[in-house]
Protein backbone atom coordinates (compact mmCIF):
# COMPACT_ATOMS: atom_id res chain seq x y z
CA UNK A 1 0.00 0.00 0.00
CA UNK A 2 1.34 3.82 -0.61
CA UNK A 3 1.51 5.48 2.61
CA UNK A 4 0.05 8.80 1.08
CA UNK A 5 -2.57 9.50 -1.79
CA UNK A 6 -5.47 10.96 -3.60
CA UNK A 7 -8.31 8.87 -4.84
CA UNK A 8 -12.01 8.51 -6.12
CA UNK A 9 -12.71 5.48 -4.14
CA UNK A 10 -13.97 5.06 -0.33
CA UNK A 11 -11.05 5.25 1.92
CA UNK A 12 -10.30 2.13 4.09
CA UNK A 13 -8.94 3.36 7.79
CA UNK A 14 -8.27 -0.32 9.12
CA UNK A 15 -5.91 -0.60 5.62
CA UNK A 16 -4.30 2.40 7.13
CA UNK A 17 -4.19 1.33 10.74
CA UNK A 18 -2.77 -2.10 9.43
CA UNK A 19 0.33 -0.45 7.44
CA UNK A 20 1.30 2.00 10.66
CA UNK A 21 1.07 -0.49 12.96
CA UNK A 22 4.79 -1.74 14.00
CA UNK A 23 6.49 -3.97 16.47
CA UNK A 24 8.16 -0.78 17.98
CA UNK A 25 4.70 1.08 18.50
CA UNK A 26 2.82 0.91 21.80
CA UNK A 27 -0.01 3.49 20.03
CA UNK A 28 -1.50 3.84 17.02
CA UNK A 29 -4.05 6.89 16.53
CA UNK A 30 -5.95 7.12 13.53
CA UNK A 31 -8.64 10.19 12.36
CA UNK A 32 -11.51 10.19 9.95
CA UNK A 33 -12.83 13.53 8.48
CA UNK A 34 -16.27 12.58 7.39
CA UNK A 35 -19.43 14.38 5.48
CA UNK A 36 -21.62 15.97 7.92
CA UNK A 37 -25.43 15.97 7.02
CA UNK A 38 -25.27 19.64 8.08
CA UNK A 39 -22.96 22.65 7.48
CA UNK A 40 -22.99 26.31 8.87
CA UNK A 41 -23.47 28.86 5.64
CA UNK A 42 -20.92 32.40 5.74
CA UNK A 43 -23.71 33.78 8.14
CA UNK A 44 -23.55 30.28 10.67
CA UNK A 45 -27.03 28.95 10.22
CA UNK A 46 -26.83 25.07 9.78
CA UNK A 47 -28.29 24.01 6.54
CA UNK A 48 -29.21 20.21 5.63
CA UNK A 49 -26.26 19.26 3.25
CA UNK A 50 -27.47 17.10 0.45
CA UNK A 51 -24.23 15.83 -1.31
CA UNK A 52 -21.18 17.30 -1.22
CA UNK A 53 -17.68 16.15 -3.32
CA UNK A 54 -13.98 17.26 -3.17
CA UNK A 55 -12.11 18.57 -6.13
CA UNK A 56 -8.19 18.53 -6.05
CA UNK A 57 -5.10 19.49 -7.62
CA UNK A 58 -4.21 16.15 -7.54
CA UNK A 59 -0.35 15.82 -8.31
CA UNK A 60 0.08 18.76 -5.99
CA UNK A 61 -2.31 17.53 -3.63
CA UNK A 62 -0.33 14.05 -3.25
CA UNK A 63 2.50 15.54 -3.16
CA UNK A 64 1.54 17.90 0.13
CA UNK A 65 -0.01 15.21 1.83
CA UNK A 66 3.46 13.29 1.74
CA UNK A 67 5.39 16.51 2.63
CA UNK A 68 3.04 17.01 5.24
CA UNK A 69 2.82 13.38 6.63
CA UNK A 70 6.71 12.80 6.58
CA UNK A 71 7.63 16.11 8.30
CA UNK A 72 5.01 15.62 11.30
CA UNK A 73 6.39 12.52 11.51
CA UNK A 74 10.16 13.31 12.32
CA UNK A 75 9.04 16.03 14.00
CA UNK A 76 7.06 13.75 16.93
CA UNK A 77 9.31 11.27 16.81
CA UNK A 78 6.27 9.40 15.28
CA UNK A 79 6.99 5.68 13.86
CA UNK A 80 4.85 5.52 10.61
CA UNK A 81 2.31 7.47 8.97
CA UNK A 82 -0.22 7.24 6.31
CA UNK A 83 -2.63 9.61 4.82
CA UNK A 84 -5.11 9.42 2.21
CA UNK A 85 -7.82 12.15 0.67
CA UNK A 86 -10.66 11.80 -1.22
CA UNK A 87 -12.23 13.04 -4.11
CA UNK A 88 -15.50 13.01 -5.79
CA UNK A 89 -19.05 12.90 -4.49
CA UNK A 90 -18.38 11.59 -1.05
CA UNK A 91 -22.02 10.63 0.33
CA UNK A 92 -23.04 11.88 4.05
CA UNK A 93 -21.32 9.84 6.85
CA UNK A 94 -18.36 8.87 4.35
CA UNK A 95 -14.68 10.06 5.38
CA UNK A 96 -13.08 12.77 3.05
CA UNK A 97 -9.63 12.49 4.64
CA UNK A 98 -7.94 9.15 6.62
CA UNK A 99 -5.12 9.40 8.55
CA UNK A 100 -3.13 7.20 10.85
CA UNK A 101 -0.02 7.53 12.86
CA UNK A 102 2.14 4.76 14.98
CA UNK A 103 4.59 5.84 17.58
CA UNK A 104 6.25 4.34 20.42
CA UNK A 105 3.93 6.03 23.05
CA UNK A 106 0.78 7.63 22.91
CA UNK A 107 1.56 11.66 23.09
CA UNK A 108 3.40 11.49 20.25
CA UNK A 109 0.77 9.77 18.06
CA UNK A 110 -2.17 11.58 19.29
CA UNK A 111 0.31 15.25 18.55
CA UNK A 112 1.46 13.69 15.31
CA UNK A 113 -1.90 13.22 14.04
CA UNK A 114 -3.52 16.72 14.98
CA UNK A 115 -0.65 19.06 13.48
CA UNK A 116 -1.58 16.39 9.90
CA UNK A 117 -5.01 17.02 9.92
CA UNK A 118 -4.31 20.65 10.90
CA UNK A 119 -1.87 21.52 7.86
CA UNK A 120 -4.18 19.43 5.87
CA UNK A 121 -6.79 22.02 6.21
CA UNK A 122 -4.01 24.66 5.57
CA UNK A 123 -2.54 23.87 2.60
CA UNK A 124 -3.17 20.74 0.62
CA UNK A 125 -5.01 22.25 -2.48
CA UNK A 126 -8.78 20.48 -2.16
CA UNK A 127 -11.71 22.26 -1.84
CA UNK A 128 -15.21 21.25 -0.94
CA UNK A 129 -18.26 22.03 -2.70
CA UNK A 130 -21.38 21.45 -0.92
CA UNK A 131 -25.41 21.33 -2.31
CA UNK A 132 -27.69 22.36 -0.10
CA UNK A 133 -31.87 22.02 -1.10
CA UNK A 134 -31.81 25.80 -2.45
CA UNK A 135 -28.08 26.19 -4.25
CA UNK A 136 -24.69 25.29 -4.09
CA UNK A 137 -21.76 26.90 -3.23
CA UNK A 138 -18.11 26.10 -2.82
CA UNK A 139 -17.01 26.13 1.08
CA UNK A 140 -14.98 29.15 2.22
CA UNK A 141 -11.39 27.74 3.04
CA UNK A 142 -7.84 28.83 4.24
CA UNK A 143 -6.09 31.81 2.15
CA UNK A 144 -3.29 31.18 3.58
CA UNK A 145 -2.77 33.82 5.79
CA UNK A 146 -1.87 33.22 9.72
CA UNK B 1 7.57 34.11 -22.57
CA UNK B 2 4.59 31.58 -22.23
CA UNK B 3 3.13 30.10 -18.91
CA UNK B 4 0.27 27.47 -18.65
CA UNK B 5 -2.99 28.56 -16.32
CA UNK B 6 -4.46 25.91 -13.97
CA UNK B 7 -7.76 27.56 -12.55
CA UNK B 8 -9.01 25.10 -9.29
CA UNK B 9 -12.71 25.29 -7.80
CA UNK B 10 -14.78 28.93 -7.50
CA UNK B 11 -11.18 30.59 -9.81
CA UNK B 12 -12.58 27.48 -12.75
CA UNK B 13 -16.05 28.62 -12.13
CA UNK B 14 -15.17 32.32 -12.73
CA UNK B 15 -12.66 31.90 -15.62
CA UNK B 16 -14.85 29.91 -17.48
CA UNK B 17 -12.09 27.27 -18.47
CA UNK B 18 -9.85 25.20 -16.40
CA UNK B 19 -6.46 25.70 -18.74
CA UNK B 20 -5.03 28.77 -20.25
CA UNK B 21 -2.38 29.75 -21.70
CA UNK B 22 -1.05 33.12 -20.97
CA UNK B 23 1.93 35.65 -23.01
CA UNK B 24 3.80 37.85 -20.70
CA UNK B 25 6.66 39.58 -20.76
CA UNK B 26 10.03 37.48 -19.24
CA UNK B 27 10.32 37.52 -15.61
CA UNK B 28 7.20 38.37 -14.73
CA UNK B 29 6.23 38.11 -11.16
CA UNK B 30 3.32 36.13 -9.76
CA UNK B 31 1.69 39.59 -9.21
CA UNK B 32 2.44 40.33 -12.53
CA UNK B 33 0.62 37.28 -13.96
CA UNK B 34 -2.71 37.35 -12.01
CA UNK B 35 -3.32 40.85 -12.89
CA UNK B 36 -3.24 39.89 -16.10
CA UNK B 37 -5.62 37.35 -15.42
CA UNK B 38 -7.94 39.82 -14.22
CA UNK B 39 -7.69 41.82 -17.57
CA UNK B 40 -8.36 38.61 -19.23
CA UNK B 41 -11.31 36.85 -17.22
CA UNK B 42 -12.90 39.95 -15.26
CA UNK B 43 -15.22 38.07 -13.50
CA UNK B 44 -11.86 36.51 -11.49
CA UNK B 45 -11.25 39.91 -10.16
CA UNK B 46 -12.63 39.73 -6.80
CA UNK B 47 -11.66 36.34 -6.16
CA UNK B 48 -8.08 36.63 -7.44
CA UNK B 49 -7.16 38.96 -3.91
CA UNK B 50 -7.66 35.25 -1.79
CA UNK B 51 -6.07 33.05 -3.96
CA UNK B 52 -2.61 31.42 -3.22
CA UNK B 53 -0.54 30.43 -6.75
CA UNK B 54 1.67 27.25 -7.10
CA UNK B 55 3.98 27.25 -9.82
CA UNK B 56 4.78 23.40 -11.16
CA UNK B 57 3.24 22.18 -7.94
CA UNK B 58 4.88 24.32 -5.42
CA UNK B 59 3.57 27.55 -3.21
CA UNK B 60 5.31 30.64 -4.84
CA UNK B 61 4.77 33.74 -3.28
CA UNK B 62 3.31 36.29 -5.30
CA UNK B 63 7.30 38.12 -5.88
CA UNK B 64 8.01 34.93 -7.21
CA UNK B 65 9.52 35.32 -11.20
CA UNK B 66 8.36 33.06 -13.45
CA UNK B 67 10.13 31.23 -16.45
CA UNK B 68 9.30 30.50 -19.91
CA UNK B 69 7.25 27.02 -20.25
CA UNK B 70 6.17 26.71 -16.53
CA UNK B 71 2.75 25.82 -14.86
CA UNK B 72 1.12 28.47 -12.70
CA UNK B 73 -2.02 27.18 -10.58
CA UNK B 74 -4.88 29.17 -9.14
CA UNK B 75 -5.59 28.14 -5.81
CA UNK B 76 -8.50 29.60 -4.07
CA UNK B 77 -8.59 29.32 -0.43
CA UNK B 78 -8.49 25.41 0.56
CA UNK B 79 -11.16 23.57 1.95
CA UNK B 80 -10.40 19.84 2.08
CA UNK B 81 -9.76 17.60 5.44
CA UNK C 1 -22.72 -4.12 18.94
CA UNK C 2 -21.86 -3.74 22.70
CA UNK C 3 -19.80 0.01 23.02
CA UNK C 4 -18.02 -1.13 25.77
CA UNK C 5 -16.47 -4.69 26.90
CA UNK C 6 -13.92 -6.46 27.68
CA UNK C 7 -12.76 -9.95 25.60
CA UNK C 8 -10.13 -11.89 24.96
CA UNK C 9 -10.74 -12.05 21.29
CA UNK C 10 -8.42 -9.73 18.60
CA UNK C 11 -10.04 -6.30 18.89
CA UNK C 12 -11.55 -4.75 15.36
CA UNK C 13 -11.22 -1.33 15.72
CA UNK C 14 -12.67 -0.88 11.95
CA UNK C 15 -15.98 -2.49 13.36
CA UNK C 16 -15.63 0.87 16.61
CA UNK C 17 -15.52 3.20 14.10
CA UNK C 18 -18.17 1.81 11.90
CA UNK C 19 -20.62 1.98 15.15
CA UNK C 20 -19.25 5.78 16.05
CA UNK C 21 -19.91 6.94 12.87
CA UNK C 22 -22.88 9.80 12.80
CA UNK C 23 -24.63 11.94 10.12
CA UNK C 24 -23.55 14.94 12.50
CA UNK C 25 -20.16 13.91 13.06
CA UNK C 26 -17.67 15.56 11.15
CA UNK C 27 -14.78 13.62 12.99
CA UNK C 28 -13.74 10.36 13.80
CA UNK C 29 -10.33 9.82 16.29
CA UNK C 30 -9.73 6.09 17.56
CA UNK C 31 -6.79 4.98 19.54
CA UNK C 32 -5.53 1.68 19.71
CA UNK C 33 -2.62 0.47 22.52
CA UNK C 34 -0.92 -1.67 20.89
CA UNK C 35 2.25 -4.40 22.12
CA UNK C 36 5.36 -3.75 21.91
CA UNK C 37 8.04 -5.92 20.93
CA UNK C 38 10.42 -4.12 23.99
CA UNK C 39 9.69 -2.49 27.34
CA UNK C 40 11.12 -0.74 30.01
CA UNK C 41 12.54 -2.65 33.08
CA UNK C 42 12.18 -0.50 36.57
CA UNK C 43 15.86 0.52 36.08
CA UNK C 44 14.46 1.98 32.45
CA UNK C 45 16.40 -0.41 30.68
CA UNK C 46 14.35 -1.62 26.85
CA UNK C 47 14.27 -5.49 27.18
CA UNK C 48 12.84 -7.57 24.83
CA UNK C 49 9.28 -9.19 25.08
CA UNK C 50 8.51 -12.54 24.49
CA UNK C 51 5.03 -13.07 25.33
CA UNK C 52 2.54 -10.20 26.99
CA UNK C 53 -1.12 -10.83 28.32
CA UNK C 54 -3.60 -8.98 30.14
CA UNK C 55 -5.65 -9.92 33.53
CA UNK C 56 -8.49 -7.98 34.70
CA UNK C 57 -11.73 -7.61 36.82
CA UNK C 58 -14.11 -8.37 34.27
CA UNK C 59 -17.32 -6.64 35.97
CA UNK C 60 -15.90 -3.84 36.95
CA UNK C 61 -13.50 -3.33 34.78
CA UNK C 62 -16.39 -3.52 31.80
CA UNK C 63 -18.18 -0.74 34.43
CA UNK C 64 -15.32 1.67 34.39
CA UNK C 65 -14.90 1.64 30.66
CA UNK C 66 -18.32 2.70 30.00
CA UNK C 67 -18.45 5.10 33.15
CA UNK C 68 -14.91 6.67 31.45
CA UNK C 69 -16.46 7.06 28.18
CA UNK C 70 -19.22 8.22 28.81
CA UNK C 71 -18.25 10.45 30.74
CA UNK C 72 -15.87 11.61 28.61
CA UNK C 73 -18.61 11.74 26.41
CA UNK C 74 -20.76 14.53 27.41
CA UNK C 75 -17.82 16.54 29.25
CA UNK C 76 -16.63 16.91 25.49
CA UNK C 77 -19.95 17.40 24.02
CA UNK C 78 -18.85 13.98 21.58
CA UNK C 79 -21.34 12.38 19.55
CA UNK C 80 -20.65 8.37 20.18
CA UNK C 81 -18.23 6.32 22.24
CA UNK C 82 -16.80 2.68 21.72
CA UNK C 83 -14.16 1.70 23.99
CA UNK C 84 -13.01 -2.28 24.25
CA UNK C 85 -10.10 -3.84 25.80
CA UNK C 86 -8.85 -7.64 25.49
CA UNK C 87 -7.17 -9.81 28.02
CA UNK C 88 -5.37 -12.80 27.74
CA UNK C 89 -2.11 -13.05 25.87
CA UNK C 90 -1.68 -10.10 22.87
CA UNK C 91 1.05 -11.22 20.38
CA UNK C 92 3.06 -7.96 19.45
CA UNK C 93 1.79 -5.64 17.56
CA UNK C 94 -1.75 -6.70 18.21
CA UNK C 95 -3.76 -4.57 20.00
CA UNK C 96 -4.74 -4.47 23.65
CA UNK C 97 -7.45 -1.54 23.90
CA UNK C 98 -9.50 0.13 20.95
CA UNK C 99 -11.10 3.42 21.63
CA UNK C 100 -13.24 5.42 18.52
CA UNK C 101 -15.16 8.72 19.59
CA UNK C 102 -16.88 10.34 17.32
CA UNK C 103 -17.82 14.57 17.15
CA UNK C 104 -19.10 17.20 15.07
CA UNK C 105 -15.73 19.09 14.90
CA UNK C 106 -12.16 17.46 15.51
CA UNK C 107 -10.85 19.29 18.38
CA UNK C 108 -13.48 17.60 20.31
CA UNK C 109 -13.03 14.04 18.96
CA UNK C 110 -8.95 14.28 19.46
CA UNK C 111 -9.20 15.40 23.65
CA UNK C 112 -12.21 12.90 24.21
CA UNK C 113 -10.46 10.13 23.04
CA UNK C 114 -7.11 11.08 24.41
CA UNK C 115 -8.80 11.67 28.00
CA UNK C 116 -10.53 8.34 27.50
CA UNK C 117 -6.99 6.30 27.28
CA UNK C 118 -5.46 8.20 30.03
CA UNK C 119 -8.25 7.83 32.39
CA UNK C 120 -8.31 3.84 31.57
CA UNK C 121 -4.67 4.10 32.68
CA UNK C 122 -5.49 5.91 35.53
CA UNK C 123 -8.30 3.72 36.98
CA UNK C 124 -9.63 0.15 34.86
CA UNK C 125 -9.06 -2.91 36.76
CA UNK C 126 -6.39 -4.66 34.04
CA UNK C 127 -3.17 -5.53 35.11
CA UNK C 128 -0.57 -6.41 32.17
CA UNK C 129 2.28 -9.09 32.75
CA UNK C 130 5.08 -9.65 30.11
CA UNK C 131 7.82 -12.17 30.13
CA UNK C 132 11.18 -11.69 28.80
CA UNK C 133 14.16 -13.83 27.86
CA UNK C 134 14.66 -14.27 31.62
CA UNK C 135 11.96 -14.06 33.64
CA UNK C 136 8.61 -12.87 33.28
CA UNK C 137 6.49 -9.69 35.86
CA UNK C 138 3.70 -7.29 36.39
CA UNK C 139 3.96 -4.57 34.59
CA UNK C 140 4.20 -1.64 37.71
CA UNK C 141 1.20 0.47 37.16
CA UNK C 142 -0.99 3.00 38.17
CA UNK C 143 -1.80 2.85 42.40
CA UNK C 144 -4.59 5.79 42.58
CA UNK C 145 -1.92 8.73 44.00
CA UNK C 146 -2.16 12.00 42.24
CA UNK D 1 -19.96 -10.66 59.91
CA UNK D 2 -18.18 -12.00 56.58
CA UNK D 3 -16.95 -10.61 53.71
CA UNK D 4 -15.48 -12.19 50.45
CA UNK D 5 -12.16 -10.76 48.96
CA UNK D 6 -10.95 -11.30 45.82
CA UNK D 7 -7.22 -10.91 44.49
CA UNK D 8 -6.12 -10.12 41.44
CA UNK D 9 -2.43 -9.97 39.94
CA UNK D 10 0.84 -9.30 42.05
CA UNK D 11 -1.92 -9.50 45.05
CA UNK D 12 -3.20 -12.83 43.94
CA UNK D 13 0.50 -14.40 42.86
CA UNK D 14 1.40 -13.16 46.72
CA UNK D 15 -1.98 -14.47 48.77
CA UNK D 16 -1.51 -17.59 46.79
CA UNK D 17 -5.34 -17.80 46.13
CA UNK D 18 -7.71 -15.80 44.19
CA UNK D 19 -10.61 -15.36 46.59
CA UNK D 20 -10.74 -16.38 50.54
CA UNK D 21 -13.52 -15.38 53.11
CA UNK D 22 -12.85 -13.58 56.07
CA UNK D 23 -14.72 -12.90 59.57
CA UNK D 24 -14.42 -9.88 60.54
CA UNK D 25 -16.05 -7.35 63.13
CA UNK D 26 -19.07 -5.51 62.40
CA UNK D 27 -18.52 -2.30 60.70
CA UNK D 28 -15.00 -2.61 60.12
CA UNK D 29 -13.43 -0.65 57.83
CA UNK D 30 -11.57 -1.70 54.18
CA UNK D 31 -8.30 -0.02 56.72
CA UNK D 32 -8.80 -3.12 58.91
CA UNK D 33 -9.61 -6.07 56.11
CA UNK D 34 -6.30 -4.99 54.63
CA UNK D 35 -4.33 -5.29 57.89
CA UNK D 36 -6.46 -8.41 58.72
CA UNK D 37 -5.11 -9.88 55.02
CA UNK D 38 -1.39 -8.81 56.06
CA UNK D 39 -1.59 -11.00 59.28
CA UNK D 40 -3.20 -13.63 57.14
CA UNK D 41 -1.03 -13.78 54.22
CA UNK D 42 2.05 -12.37 55.42
CA UNK D 43 4.03 -12.27 51.63
CA UNK D 44 0.93 -9.73 51.07
CA UNK D 45 2.07 -7.23 53.63
CA UNK D 46 4.63 -5.46 51.14
CA UNK D 47 2.06 -5.14 47.98
CA UNK D 48 -0.79 -4.00 50.19
CA UNK D 49 0.38 -0.67 50.54
CA UNK D 50 0.01 0.09 47.11
CA UNK D 51 -3.10 -1.54 46.39
CA UNK D 52 -6.61 -0.41 46.28
CA UNK D 53 -9.97 -1.75 47.31
CA UNK D 54 -13.46 -1.96 45.40
CA UNK D 55 -16.01 -2.74 47.24
CA UNK D 56 -19.32 -4.28 44.97
CA UNK D 57 -17.05 -3.56 42.02
CA UNK D 58 -16.98 0.68 42.55
CA UNK D 59 -12.90 1.95 44.39
CA UNK D 60 -13.60 2.42 48.15
CA UNK D 61 -11.72 4.87 49.95
CA UNK D 62 -9.98 2.89 53.31
CA UNK D 63 -12.24 4.29 55.45
CA UNK D 64 -15.19 3.09 53.68
CA UNK D 65 -17.37 0.84 56.40
CA UNK D 66 -17.43 -3.10 55.11
CA UNK D 67 -21.37 -4.63 55.33
CA UNK D 68 -21.97 -8.41 55.65
CA UNK D 69 -21.48 -10.18 52.51
CA UNK D 70 -20.04 -7.43 50.45
CA UNK D 71 -17.26 -8.42 47.94
CA UNK D 72 -13.74 -6.59 48.55
CA UNK D 73 -11.50 -6.77 45.45
CA UNK D 74 -7.31 -6.06 46.58
CA UNK D 75 -6.50 -4.25 43.13
CA UNK D 76 -2.88 -3.86 42.23
CA UNK D 77 -1.79 -0.58 40.78
CA UNK D 78 -3.65 -1.15 37.42
CA UNK D 79 -1.46 -1.34 34.48
CA UNK D 80 -4.20 -1.63 31.50
CA UNK D 81 -4.55 0.07 27.84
Amino acid sequence: MEPYGITDQPLDVAALSAFVADPAAGAIVTFLGTSRSSSADATNVERPVETLWYEAYGPMAAKRLRVIGEEARARHGATRVACWHRTGEVAIGEASVAIAVSSPHRAEAFACCRDIIDEIKRSVPIWKRERFTDGEEWVEGYDGSE
Amino acid sequence: MRVRVLFFAVARDRAGVSTDTVEIEDGATVAALFARLAVMHPALKDVLPACRAAVDEAFAPHATQLADGQTVAVLPPVSGG
